[in-house]
């Protein structure tokens, strides 16, 4: 029995046991219970993902663990390197808010069961178990059940208040979601036939640079890229984001949407260092380019609000993949030094504080408002002057104003586009902080405008919630405080770390 | 060879009706039958416990859950078909998923001779795991986090379902009511059948951990028996908030954790078995888990609360 | 032409026909008995794979049996939540086009 | 005394497949849905019987024997009853009793 694993290893189990758990007492004690036992959790899970962070950055080495002893190929490992632990550090900070922000709208009233109430609590705690699984699994197969696990959490979120729209859009969801993972299994399997193991550890030692490889990753890119809705497959997105209750839409749009990325980067950068050649990066760039162009114009005609936010997640998906063709430079050999990849990782984090604000916000204007027009927020800035605050900061990080979280992503990416010379890249990053900047002021213009008639507001918005918004945009806020150079801790844990000297 | 041909042309053209039938309902009975021969298939690459899961789930569940909405949503085939794409996108998407194919085929022809395999390292170890059948081995020892997270992924797509229904009817009970017609035809055969159903899936989940079978395909049987009965009206779906039946569906995945605790103190990582005692621990795993997956299964082809439990 | 490399190309068949089916077929219900194809061509992948590593006494690799039997527990899911969407989408529109204005 | 066993085998099957091909002859050819159940399942039923009995002559020992006539017996059951449930469903519903 080969030693288990290093000694923070069993946090890591603990980050996908603790949130299952609640999900089966939620279930089994019903959904007058399911909110205080998510609640309950929610410091326990924080801690955890916090003491995962503080232990691969002090023992400054990935966290590994063999599940039932069994070393891999035959058994499976969970690994917790710099990006997972930041990556879970990040998405338990904002289920945590995201939890304290629904608490008014999916209270349990006293009496039978209420349906909504249940089934969210049990939906987020999942959602969030799903996360932990996806940033900590190092098995193919076992990634692809965490993907359905989260697929399946995230899909009736959608469809919560059982309007027509929102079927058609969580069955479109389902539906892409479902094409992206076959497609992703399938690559999955063409990795086992040729190389006996589905460990992404021992793949990245076994792969060679053959037809199949080729083959199997960009399958299983296909089926990542239409699960994270880039360019040609984002039709689902908007409809299905636009749809779902704020807090399942911030959910959504802040991290359900990062997992797949995420597998696209460990497979990118862990599985097959040396294999992507220049060609492919720069189509998924390209792809990136065109979401963020296609998003942000189509964002700026959208004349309800949380559809605007939908296209304008479609179009911050696209920076994300903007980080393939620049920090996959073979020259260098370690892609992982240059700013495009800490770039890349803070665009997704800062991006998930973003826009969970946003949406946020947006469905307090729509309670406040009951619309969400964009036509017709006259006067709410007035009204909810907190909220709208909240929105502007939000939309500052998406912009790539400073002092936001966004900017620093952005500054990295630039500096990155024009260190590796393609500068096309600088071209795309500025145009899309230009139409973000359009879209933004277009609502930020109408909302601050003064109403002809004082404003009818259908319900009170609580301060606590406005709070929780403006906590999360501050967040996003304060990720613009990072130093300006590549990231120590999301460098700890990559493949062949030792070969660099000091981090430039 | 000649029996592989066969089976294999009789894959492809069963597969081609059911893409290219008009009507959804023969399209169905067309999946249902390829469920069939693709049993045929498994069993010819030598994986029983496959072959056992296709037919009860693949062709079995799949096919009754199919059937039932086919008959629902007939009358939107109409509005559907106008919509058919133009022939030139047809033409596009047939030579598109021609050449997929043979890419596919290409890659299949260019694996590797000497095939890497775990099968030696899954025998080898299978000792540890005191169970006979290397399957169940790799599902409930090697790989158990897997299986772990798939119980959890089947109560999610529940959950998924249960928050279709309308709020009024929460609490309700799934599927319509059927009045048992006493000396009717689908009675008869309910009461003759079930009792030997609920026989076989319990003989095929206990003799899982020696030879082909286990809880999938035990619990998928004893699924399909209920399915039956309330198809017969012999028995009503339970309320969806009752605490018996939450219990029911949660005792499956509570155990598999719990035992996986304590395979922290015992042997010294999460889901590890002391060599002891393996095999009992597994069983003990492995009984109320079939219990939860049956009524998991049973309840996914029941779908959303559609009557308040008052009826 | 050996018999395992036979049900290669019968896998990859199943794979572009539900792929074609996937992509034509505008009624949902049509397009989820699509997936289904593909998803049992994937899976036939696996098995062989599986047989090709038939070894140590076995008829084939376990491992990707053992996956194929979770794969089809997590197929059969799906199918079943596509359904369900399909059935209240249908009750609540009575038509089941997914062309929504959205 | 084996080879006797083999040819009564080898002549079972063959009446098997004889009877299948002739419930697959009466689907297609006869006129409506009641009379093409009535020769589906006669013929399928009495074929499976045949197939079932030359096998019986091979079988390993009693388990797989009874295991055999399990089989058979279990699809005379289904068989049955599916018919008569698609013969109550394509009945011209006029004669509704």
């Amino acid at each position: 029995m080969p030693s288990s694993a290093t000694a923070g290893g069993f946090l890591l189990v603990l980050a996908i046991v603790l949130p299952a758990a609640g999900v089966l007492f939620s279930l089994v004690l019903g959904g007058r219970h399911a909110e205080r036992i998510a609640l309950g959790l929610m410091p326990a899970g924080l801690t955890v993902a916090w003491a995962i962070g503080a232990t691969v950055w002090r023992t400054h080495s990935a966290l590994k663990y063999y599940v039932g002893n069994w070393d891999p190929p035959l058994g499976i490992a969970f690994r917790a390197d710099g990006l997972s632990a930041a990556m879970m550090m990040a998405s338990s900070l904002l289920i945590c808010g995201i939890g304290l922000f629904a608490r008014g709208q999916f209270s349990t009233r006293p009496g039978a069961e209420q349906r909504a109430p249940l089934v969210f609590w049990v939906l987020l705690l999942s959602i969030w178990g799903a996360l932990n699984a996806v940033f900590v699994g190092s098995d193919l197969f076992n990634l692809y059940v965490a993907l359905e696990l989260l697929t399946f959490a995230a899909v009736p979120l959608v469809s919560l208040d059982g309007r027509a729209e929102t079927l058609s859009a969580a069955l479109r969801y389902l539906l892409f979601a479902l094409f992206g993972s076959i497609l992703y299994l399938l690559g999955a399997v063409l990795l086992y036939g040729a190389y006996g193991t589905l460990d992404t550890v021992l793949l990245s030692g076994r792969i060679r640079p053959e037809p199949i490889a080729w083959a199997a990753v960009a399958l299983m890119t296909t089926g990542l890229l239409a699960k994270a809705a880039l360019y040609p497959f984002h039709l689902w997105l908007p409809p299905a984001h636009a749809g779902a209750p704020a807090p399942a839409s911030a959910i959504l749009s802040g991290l359900v949407v990062k997992a797949p990325f995420f597998l696209v980067v460990r497979l990118w950068f862990d599985v097959m260092p040396r294999l992507p050649e220049h060609a492919a990066a720069q189509l998924l760039g390209a792809l990136g380019a065109t979401a963020i162009i296609l998003g942000s114009v189509v964002a700026l005609r959208q004349a309800r609000l949380k559809l605007l936010i939908a296209y304008s997640t479609v179009a911050q998906i696209g920076y994300l993949f903007l980080m393939f063709p620049l920090a996959v430079n073979p020259e260098t050999g370690q892609p992982w030094t240059t700013a495009a990849w800490t770039g890349g990782i803070l665009q997704a984090v800062s991006h998930a504080f973003a826009k969970a604000a946003m949406f946020m916000a947006a469905g307090l204007i729509a309670e406040a408002l009951g619309h969400d027009r964009i036509a017709g927020l006259a006067g709410i800035g007035r009204a909810l002057p907190i909220t709208v605050f909240a929105f502007g900061l939000g939309g500052m990080s998406l912009m790539g104003l400073p002092p936001s979280g966004g900017f620093v992503a952005k500054a990295m990416l630039l500096t990155a586009a024009v260190a590796a010379g393609q500068w096309w890249w600088a071209v795309v990053v500025l145009a899309g902080g230009l139409l973000a900047g359009g879209y933004i002021f277009l609502v930020l213009a109408r909302a601050l405008a003064d109403a002809s008639e004082p404003l009818p507001l259908l319900s009170t918005i609580t301060p606590g919630r406005q709070a929780v918004v403006i906590a999360l945009a501050l967040g996003a806020v304060l990720l613009g405080f990072v130093p300006l150079r590549p990231l120590e801790l999301l460098q700890i844990g990559r493949p062949d770390i030792a070969a660099i000297e000091g981090l430039k | 060879m000649a029996f592989d041909i066969v089976l294999v042309l009789l894959v492809i053209g069963v597969a081609v009706w059911t893409i290219a039938a008009r009507d959804t309902f023969a399209a169905v009975i067309g999946f249902v039958a390829l469920g069939l021969l693709l049993t045929l298939v498994w069993v010819r690459l030598a994986a029983p416990d496959v072959a056992l899961t296709e037919s009860a789930l693949g062709s079995g569940l799949t096919g009754g859950l199919l059937l039932g909405a086919s008959a629902r949503l007939a009358c939107s085939e109409a509005t559907a078909s106008d919509e058919e794409p133009g022939a030139i996108l047809q033409l596009i998407a047939a030579v598109l998923c021609a050449l997929m194919s043979a890419g596919l085929v290409a890659l299949v022809l260019l694996l590797p001779q000497p095939a890497p395999t775990l099968a030696p390292q899954a025998v080898a170890n299978i000792a540890a795991t005191g169970l006979g059948n290397p399957v169940t081995a790799v599902l409930m020892a090697y790989r158990a986090i897997d299986t772990l997270l798939e119980v959890v992924v089947l109560l999610l797509a529940l959950v998924g379902i249960w928050s279709l229904a309308p709020d009024r009817v929460w609490g309700g009970l799934p599927g319509p009511r059927r009045h048992a017609d006493p000396n009717g035809l689908l009675t008869f055969i309910a009461q003759l059948l079930v009792p030997i159903g609920i026989l076989v899936g319990i003989y095929i989940f206990w003799v899982g951990s020696v030879a082909p079978g286990g809880e999938f395909q035990g619990a998928t049987i004893l699924a399909a028996m209920w399915v039956l009965a309330s198809m017969a009206g012999l028995v009503d779906a339970p309320s969806v908030s009752g605490r018996r039946l939450r219990l029911m569906l949660a005792v499956g995945p509570a155990v598999f954790f719990a035992i996986g605790l304590t395979g922290f103190a015992t042997a010294g990582a999460f889901l590890a078995y002391p060599e002891a005692h393996a095999k009992a621990l597994i069983l003990t795993i492995e009984v109320p888990l079939t219990l939860s997956i049956a009524a998991t299964l049973a309840l996914l082809v029941a779908g959303p609360p559609e009557r308040a439990s008052g009826r | 032409m050996t018999e395992t490399a036979l049900y290669g190309l019968c896998a990859a068949g199943l794979v572009g026909l539900g792929l074609f089916g996937l992509i034509v077929q505008p009624h949902p219900l049509r397009k989820i008995l699509a997936f289904n194809l593909i998803g049992s061509g994937v899976f036939l992948l696996f098995g062989v794979v599986a047989r090709r590593g038939a070894a140590a006494g076995l008829g084939g690799d376990p491992v990707p049996q053992a996956l194929v039997i979770t794969g089809l527990v997590v197929a059969f899911a799906a199918t079943a939540l596509a359904v369900a969407l399909l059935l209240r989408l249908f009750q609540e529109t009575g038509r089941t086009t997914l062309r929504s204005d959205g | 005394m084996s080879l006797a066993f083999n040819l009564l085998t080898v002549l079972a099957i063959v009446a098997g497949a004889l009877f299948f091909l002739a419930g697959t002859v009466g689907l297609l050819r006869f006129p409506d849905p009641l009379s093409r159940l009535h020769a589906l399942t006669k013929a399928d039923n009495l074929g499976l019987g045949f197939i079932v009995v030359g096998l019986l002559l091979h079988g390993e020992g009693l388990l797989a024997a009874s295991k055999l006539i399990c089989v058979w017996l279990l699809t005379l059951l289904a068989g049955a009853t599916v018919t008569q449930l698609i013969a109550h469903a394509a009945r011209p519903s006029g004669a509704q009793e």
